[in-house]
């Protein structure tokens, strides 16, 4: 939607970033700190993955000497910390923040400096994590960490703080992310999209991020209480003292079990958005799939004690979860149904971040169903805690997040870069992660079935598990291998891909309306909506509203229900206070691992970085006691 | 400068390294500590693993018994006053060999001593409620020689 | 159906106005979701007083002493009462009175620094240390929860009086003094609960 | 190349839970009626979810392939959206029903896992430590706790009643041929009850992440026949038999210098209670909770490297000269 150059070139002016190292650290553009966001995440993605190709390579055989099983424990807490906390929540709330506004027809987010505040915290506790491993202080107790085992008599030493508290960066970054998307969803959805014409996938961001907001201070609850107990003798989790371990694991999952969904529900948004375009046909039950995104969401905070069913709760209760537990496969599959159905109306086209959804279906279900298995009470009593949940729990995160959220990066990356990237590398990369994916890990339910616990360093020879496991480590060489692939895939295509124009597959939301690469003010006018596909309206005009302002940063906010316009918002300016603030948080972060008193001397910094971030940029006063004199 | 300061990072962040630093494995001293210099005491008073594992021992073989927070002179290890002598050789052999019928030096592997004299020189910096905390965990683990089954 | 590229503009939003007041202020929902953040770690917090008081035999434990209702009854007289002074400073942002909120702020500042007097004495007169038993541990949880909230809204609040002094004041700022206001309203009522488990529950229970 | 080697991986399940490998570590083979009640839940939770993944994988390829033999760019054909309204509710019918079958199935599972059997439950005292299982029998005449470490041995056909405790950290307890697992909590006691229906030996495993050594925590379970089981414990219950030969005799005496500190052999003045108790140690299967066969070379192994064997281990290096570690590794052999 290009009119004419003098307002694009004075749009520019006004969102444009400072140059150089300057506007890298003050930026507010929600683009930029989404693509470092997803490029961190990546990154630690490779990381991570390369623990868990060394941990395959241990358990090839039995016996294994070549890690020591401090060296393993170390490998899976930190390959377990990394993926759930520093990859998998953190990409999705990138897509979030770089696709929010472009599905919007928003300049930028809610509260820009709050989003660039979030990626600083977040890394904070990257480095926090991996600068602490570079130092041989690494967290050796799992991406859960169980008091006793983790309280100050059996963890000497400050490798479960530095877990507890790369935890709290995260976190206190999810949840300023997630009240920034869920604002910027509420609020600054453009004239006509009601909440009945949202997209799927703005739906899923939302109800991601509410449940961020209601599972998420309860880690930060529990965790603050573990490094209580390690620094100033508390007594949450001493039974002697009164306290009780088990206190520990419902606090933990009662974020911990939200948290899946907190990852697959975007990737459902991301499923919806390509399953609509690919089989060109308005997504089949769009009010169906809200209606399970809800009850998912809702369901999620009540099934928490599936994952303690073998600490020997009161019979009383197994009915109930194990109902519960399974309950949510009736939204889960009617999901699904609606998925397929849409591609049963429409014309389904097989690029490649179609494949992707195939990809995702296939084996997504696999980890639901033996999810299923795993909400029996009883059963559970066989599986938990053994391969079979280790298989479990790779497909749903990495079946049910990771392949959308590679399908999603095919998707949009045109829009991201102005390139396409090359489909024939992507259905190599397609081919050989999934199948080595499969290869990887579907051996591991019978392993479960065999007997293997998890998180065992090795094992004796003779139990009938070589093979499986042998099999299960080629996969994932090979699922390794793709993610090479598909890595090479995008650089090169970034430099050497074919120009995409602004809307190659002919998507049906309205990122497809702005320029690609979407330019640092995103719209050059307000879309008008007026249906769930806006871009699909028979060939007529896109209609638009003018008046938000070109020359300075403002932004237009709508009602919460009707989207009717209300009032024009400034938006925040580039600022260095972010950094500053997230710098001033770490320190006081870090400090409370050693000394109570951070928190207290920590709190001035803080407050003096709030200070600076807020500073009024109105004129000085002309009335009252303090005004100006000139 | 610049480079002072880096050596300066460097060397904490070797510190860091050793005193968090949890070598499982069989290289351990089967001899007693040569005097209050020797080279391997570092390994032991400097490692947060090494000291709490003495802390286990200390329990296990019933030394909590008697060295109380509130008992006096001699038994109490809290207060920092030793009186054969602070040093790691002294104190090691204090454990070893000043216990009379009780024997440490020929009963308890020479390993595990290390490990209590890295721990019982390291208890006066310790917080009281940092000690019942401990031992309240601990308070279902094998004290002496007498264990009475989980709490 | 075929796909839409041209564009057609069917209207203008200049003449809307620059801000709102209340829900239909973006930052009002930011504000919002931050409270809706915390009132779920004090509900957790409550949550986890409930479940170790279910696990305990005796409420305090032995050898623990109540907590004192002198310093703590006269901290919740004074919260309550701040309420009202709140409130009016909120009908002034509502009516745009500047020097009412100006002034109004101000005194909310004094208040919340003068309330810190008799939490200090509360601190003293728990009748336990975080670090005797789990019991301690909690009722320290709770309270020092709540006095970071107490903390942090009353530098929130200064900080805001001093800006409102020294720059001008526009509808932005007011929105901000609701906001501010709002926060207050909840510091309040989250105290309410709490007070009555960490004082109440002990001798009820 | 994706669907052939899911679909014979996944051919390969059904197969193997028929074949019901004869493992020792395995719901697969169930032993004991608590193992069979979850294994005929399985059967059934897998034939279920088999068939579940099977309409998924027909319901994807029809699409496609209904799709592909359109000629109309977009997919608006009248009518569809009527029937798809139709399928989702058949869906959801047909899921709620398939799942409660399940959910019904689980219950009567529940159910079987927690009847009684019998009322006269033998009981045994099972405590984790890191990373050992300390065993306590009831003797029958004297009422007195019989200790024993890492060997479970239960009578067939007879319900036994475990009480399960943790010394230290959470550990879980997990013989999967003859029930399920459940944890080992500081501060709290769980039970379990075992009905081994099969005679044999098995290998249980902790199977809750517990520190540095979680992996080499196992021990073994021999079901037999009560009256054997009978003469076992009768045999636990006596002091250890005297040294019989100069060599042991000498074992015997170094045993009581580095060792007697955290092991117990009754009858001796060796009473150290933070080790494993090894007064039948030479009766026993296997040596470190299932580290090492028990044999004179894994003895004289785990006494000269215990920590290069299972590195963070309590069992400390102890410094004896080669003569005396063969002899106290030829009386451990001796206390049978």
């Amino acid at each position: 939607m290009t009119r004419d150059q003098d307002r694009l070139d004075r749009l520019d002016a006004t969102w444009r970033d400072a140059p150089g190292l300057w506007g890298f650290l003050t930026t507010v553009d929600h683009k930029r700190i989404a693509a470092r966001y997803i490029v961190t995440a990546l990154l630690l993605m490779f990381l991570a993955g390369m623990l868990a190709l060394d941990m395959r390579l241990q358990l090839s055989v039995p016996e294994n000497t070549r890690m020591s099983p401090q060296l393993f424990n170390e490998s899976f807490s930190l390959h377990g910390s990394t993926m759930l906390f520093l990859v998998s929540v953190p990409a999705m709330e990138a897509m979030a923040f770089w696709l929010v506004p472009l599905m919007l027809g928003a300049r930028n987010m809610a509260f820009p400096r709050l989003g660039a505040f979030s990626y600083w915290l977040y890394l904070g506790g990257v480095l926090t994590l991996w600068i602490a491993h570079a130092m041989d202080i690494t967290p050796d107790l799992g991406w859960f960490e169980y008091p006793p085992l983790s309280g100050p008599s059996y963890s000497p030493g400050h490798r479960a703080d530095i877990w507890a508290q790369m935890i709290t960066f995260t976190e206190v970054a999810a949840l300023a992310a997630s009240v920034n998307v869920a604002a910027t969803i509420l609020k600054m959805r453009p004239p006509g999209m009601t909440l009945a014409r949202m997209p799927v996938f703005l739906w899923a961001m939302l109800i991601a991020s509410i449940m961020t907001i209601l599972s998420m201070p309860s880690i930060m609850l529990v965790t603050s209480m573990l490094i209580a107990d390690r620094l100033v003798s508390t007594h949450f989790f001493s039974p002697a003292g009164g306290g009780d371990v088990l206190l520990f694991q419902h606090l933990f999952w009662f974020f911990g079990h939200p948290e899946v969904y907190i990852i697959f529900i975007p990737a459902t948004g991301f499923i919806s958005s390509i399953v609509e375009t690919f089989s060109k046909r308005p997504i089949f039950g769009h009010s169906a799939l809200v209606m399970s995104l809800m009850s998912i969401g809702a369901l999620a905070f009540g099934l928490w004690v599936h994952h303690m069913f073998a600490v020997g709760l009161p019979q009383l209760g197994n009915g109930f979860y194990t109902a519960a537990s399974m309950a949510i496969a009736v939204p889960a599959g009617l999901q699904i149904f609606c998925w397929i159905g849409t591609m049963w109306a429409g014309r389904p086209w097989l690029a490649t971040p179609m494949l992707w959804v195939l990809g995702f279906v296939a084996t997504f279900v696999v980890g639901g169903l033996s999810g299923v298995m795993t909400a029996s009470a009883a059963l559970d009593l066989q599986l938990t805690d053994t391969y079979f949940v280790v298989a479990h729990l790779h497909y749903v995160l990495i079946g049910g997040g990771i392949f959308p959220l590679f399908g999603a990066f095919c998707y949009w990356y045109p829009k991201a870069t102005g390139r396409l990237m090359s489909e024939r590398w992507g259905q190599i990369a397609f081919a050989l992660i999934v199948g080595g994916f499969n290869l990887g890990f579907f051996p591991m339910h019978l392993l479960g079935l065999m007997g293997m616990p998890r998180r065992v360093y090795t094992y004796p020879a003779g139990m009938g598990w070589e093979t499986l496991n042998q099999v299960a480590t080629a996969g994932s060489a090979i699922a390794v291998l793709g993610g090479l692939v598909f890595v090479a895939n995008a650089l090169i295509s970034y430099w050497r891909g074919a120009p995409s124009g602004p809307d190659p597959w002919g998507g049906s939301t309205l990122e497809w309306a702005s320029a690609s690469p979407a330019p640092s003010w995103n719209v050059a006018y307000t879309p008008v909506v007026d249906s769930l596909t806006p871009m699909w309206n028979d060939g007529r005009p896109l209609r638009a509203m003018d008046g938000i302002a070109i020359e300075r940063r403002e932004v237009l906010v709508t009602s919460v229900t009707d989207a009717t316009p209300l009032y024009r918002q400034l938006s925040a300016s580039p600022s260095i206070w972010p950094l500053i603030a997230s710098l001033a948080v770490a320190a006081m972060f870090l400090g409370s691992i050693f000394t109570p008193w951070a928190v207290a001397i920590g709190a001035v910094p803080i407050g003096a970085a709030l200070i600076g971030w807020f500073w009024p940029t109105r004129p000085r006063a002309s009335t009252g006691p303090l005004r100006a004199r000139s | 400068m610049v480079r002072g300061l880096t050596i300066v990072l460097i060397a904490a962040c070797l510190c860091g390294c050793s005193k968090e630093a949890r070598d499982l494995g069989p290289s351990l001293p089967q001899t007693r500590p040569v005097d209050d210099n020797d080279a391997r005491i570092t390994a032991y008073q400097d490692n947060l693993y090494q000291v709490s594992q003495g802390g286990r021992y200390f329990s296990w073989y019933g030394c909590s018994s008697c060295h109380t927070d509130t008992a006096k002179g001699d038994l109490n290890l809290t207060d920092d006053r030793w009186h054969s002598g602070s040093g790691f050789a002294h104190v090691f052999g204090s454990i070893a060999d000043r216990h009379g019928r009780l024997g440490f030096g020929a009963r308890v592997p020479v390993e595990q001593l290390w490990q209590l004299t890295a721990y019982v020189r390291d208890l006066p910096k310790h917080y009281p409620e940092k000690r019942r905390r401990v031992e309240l965990d601990q308070s279902s683990e094998p004290q002496g020689s007498s264990w009475s089954g989980p709490q | 159906m075929k796909l839409a590229r041209d564009l057609e503009i069917v209207g203008d939003l200049s003449n809307l106005p620059p801000s709102a007041s209340g829900a239909r202020n973006l930052v009002w929902w930011g504000n919002t979701g931050f409270m809706v953040i915390e009132g779920t770690g004090f509900a957790l917090a409550a949550a986890v007083y409930l479940y170790l008081l279910t696990q305990a035999s005796g409420w305090p434990p032995k050898g623990d002493q109540h907590p004192g209702l002198l310093w703590s009854g006269i901290f919740t007289a004074g919260l309550i009462l701040s309420e009202l002074p709140n409130l009016w400073v909120l009908r002034c942002a509502r009516a745009k009175n500047v020097a009412g909120v100006r002034w109004g702020v101000l005194a909310m500042t004094l208040i919340a620094m003068a309330l810190l007097i008799p939490r200090a004495f509360e601190f003293a007169h728990l009748g336990v240390t975080w670090h005797q038993d789990a019991y301690g541990s909690v009722v320290w949880l709770l309270l020092v929860l709540h006095t970071a909230h107490v903390i942090t809204d009353w530098g929130d609040t200064a900080v805001l009086g001093a800006w409102l002094f020294s720059h001008e004041v526009g509808d932005d700022q007011f929105s901000d003094v609701e906001d501010n206001s709002n926060y207050w309203t909840f510091v309040v009522l989250c105290w309410l609960p709490i007070y009555a488990l960490i004082y109440w529950a002990p001798r009820v229970l | 190349m994706v669907g052939t080697a899911m679909t014979r991986l996944f051919a390969m399940l059904p197969f193997l839970l028929l074949a019901g490998c004869d493992g020792i570590q395995t719901p697969l083979s169930p032993a004991g009626d608590q193992a069979s009640a979850l294994h005929q839940l399985l059967m059934l939770m897998t034939i279920v979810c088999g068939v579940v993944y099977g309409v998924v994988l027909v319901g994807i390829g029809w699409s496609l392939w209904r799709g592909h033999n359109h000629t109309t760019a977009f997919g608006d054909t009248p009518g569809d959206d009527r029937r798809l309204s139709r399928g989702l509710w058949t869906a959801a019918a047909a899921i709620v029903i398939g799942l409660t079958v399940l959910v019904v199935g689980s219950f009567i599972a529940d159910r079987a896992l927690f009847a009684t059997r019998g009322k006269n439950a033998m009981e045994v005292r099972v405590t984790g430590h890191q990373w050992w299982w300390r065993i306590e029998y009831r003797d029958s005449t004297t009422g007195r706790l019989i200790e024993t470490a890492n060997e479970l041995h239960l009578p067939l056909g007879r319900t036994t009643r475990l009480t399960l405790g943790s010394a230290d950290v959470i550990h879980s307890f997990w013989v999967p041929n003859v029930s399920g697992k459940i944890d080992m909590i500081p501060g709290r006691r769980n039970t379990l009850d075992l009905t081994p229906r099969h005679l044999g030996w098995f290998r249980g495993q902790c199977s809750e992440f517990c520190g540095a050594q979680h992996a080499h925590m196992a021990f073994d379970v021999k079901v037999e026949s009560p009256a054997a089981f009978d003469v076992w414990l009768a045999t636990q219950t006596r002091p250890a038999p005297p040294p019989l030969d100069a060599v042991a005799a000498r074992g015997q005496a170094v045993f009581a210098g580095p060792c007697a500190a955290c092991h117990v052999v009754r009858g001796t003045d060796a009473s150290g209670r933070a080790g494993p108790d090894l007064t039948h140690l030479a009766s026993r299967h296997s040596i470190a909770a299932g580290t090492l066969p028990m044999t004179r070379g894994g003895l004289q192994g785990w006494i000269a490297q215990p920590q290069a064997l299972k590195p963070g281990t309590s069992m400390p290096a102890v410094s004896l000269a080669p003569a005396d570690a063969d002899a106290v590794a030829h009386y451990l052999e001796t206390l049978r």
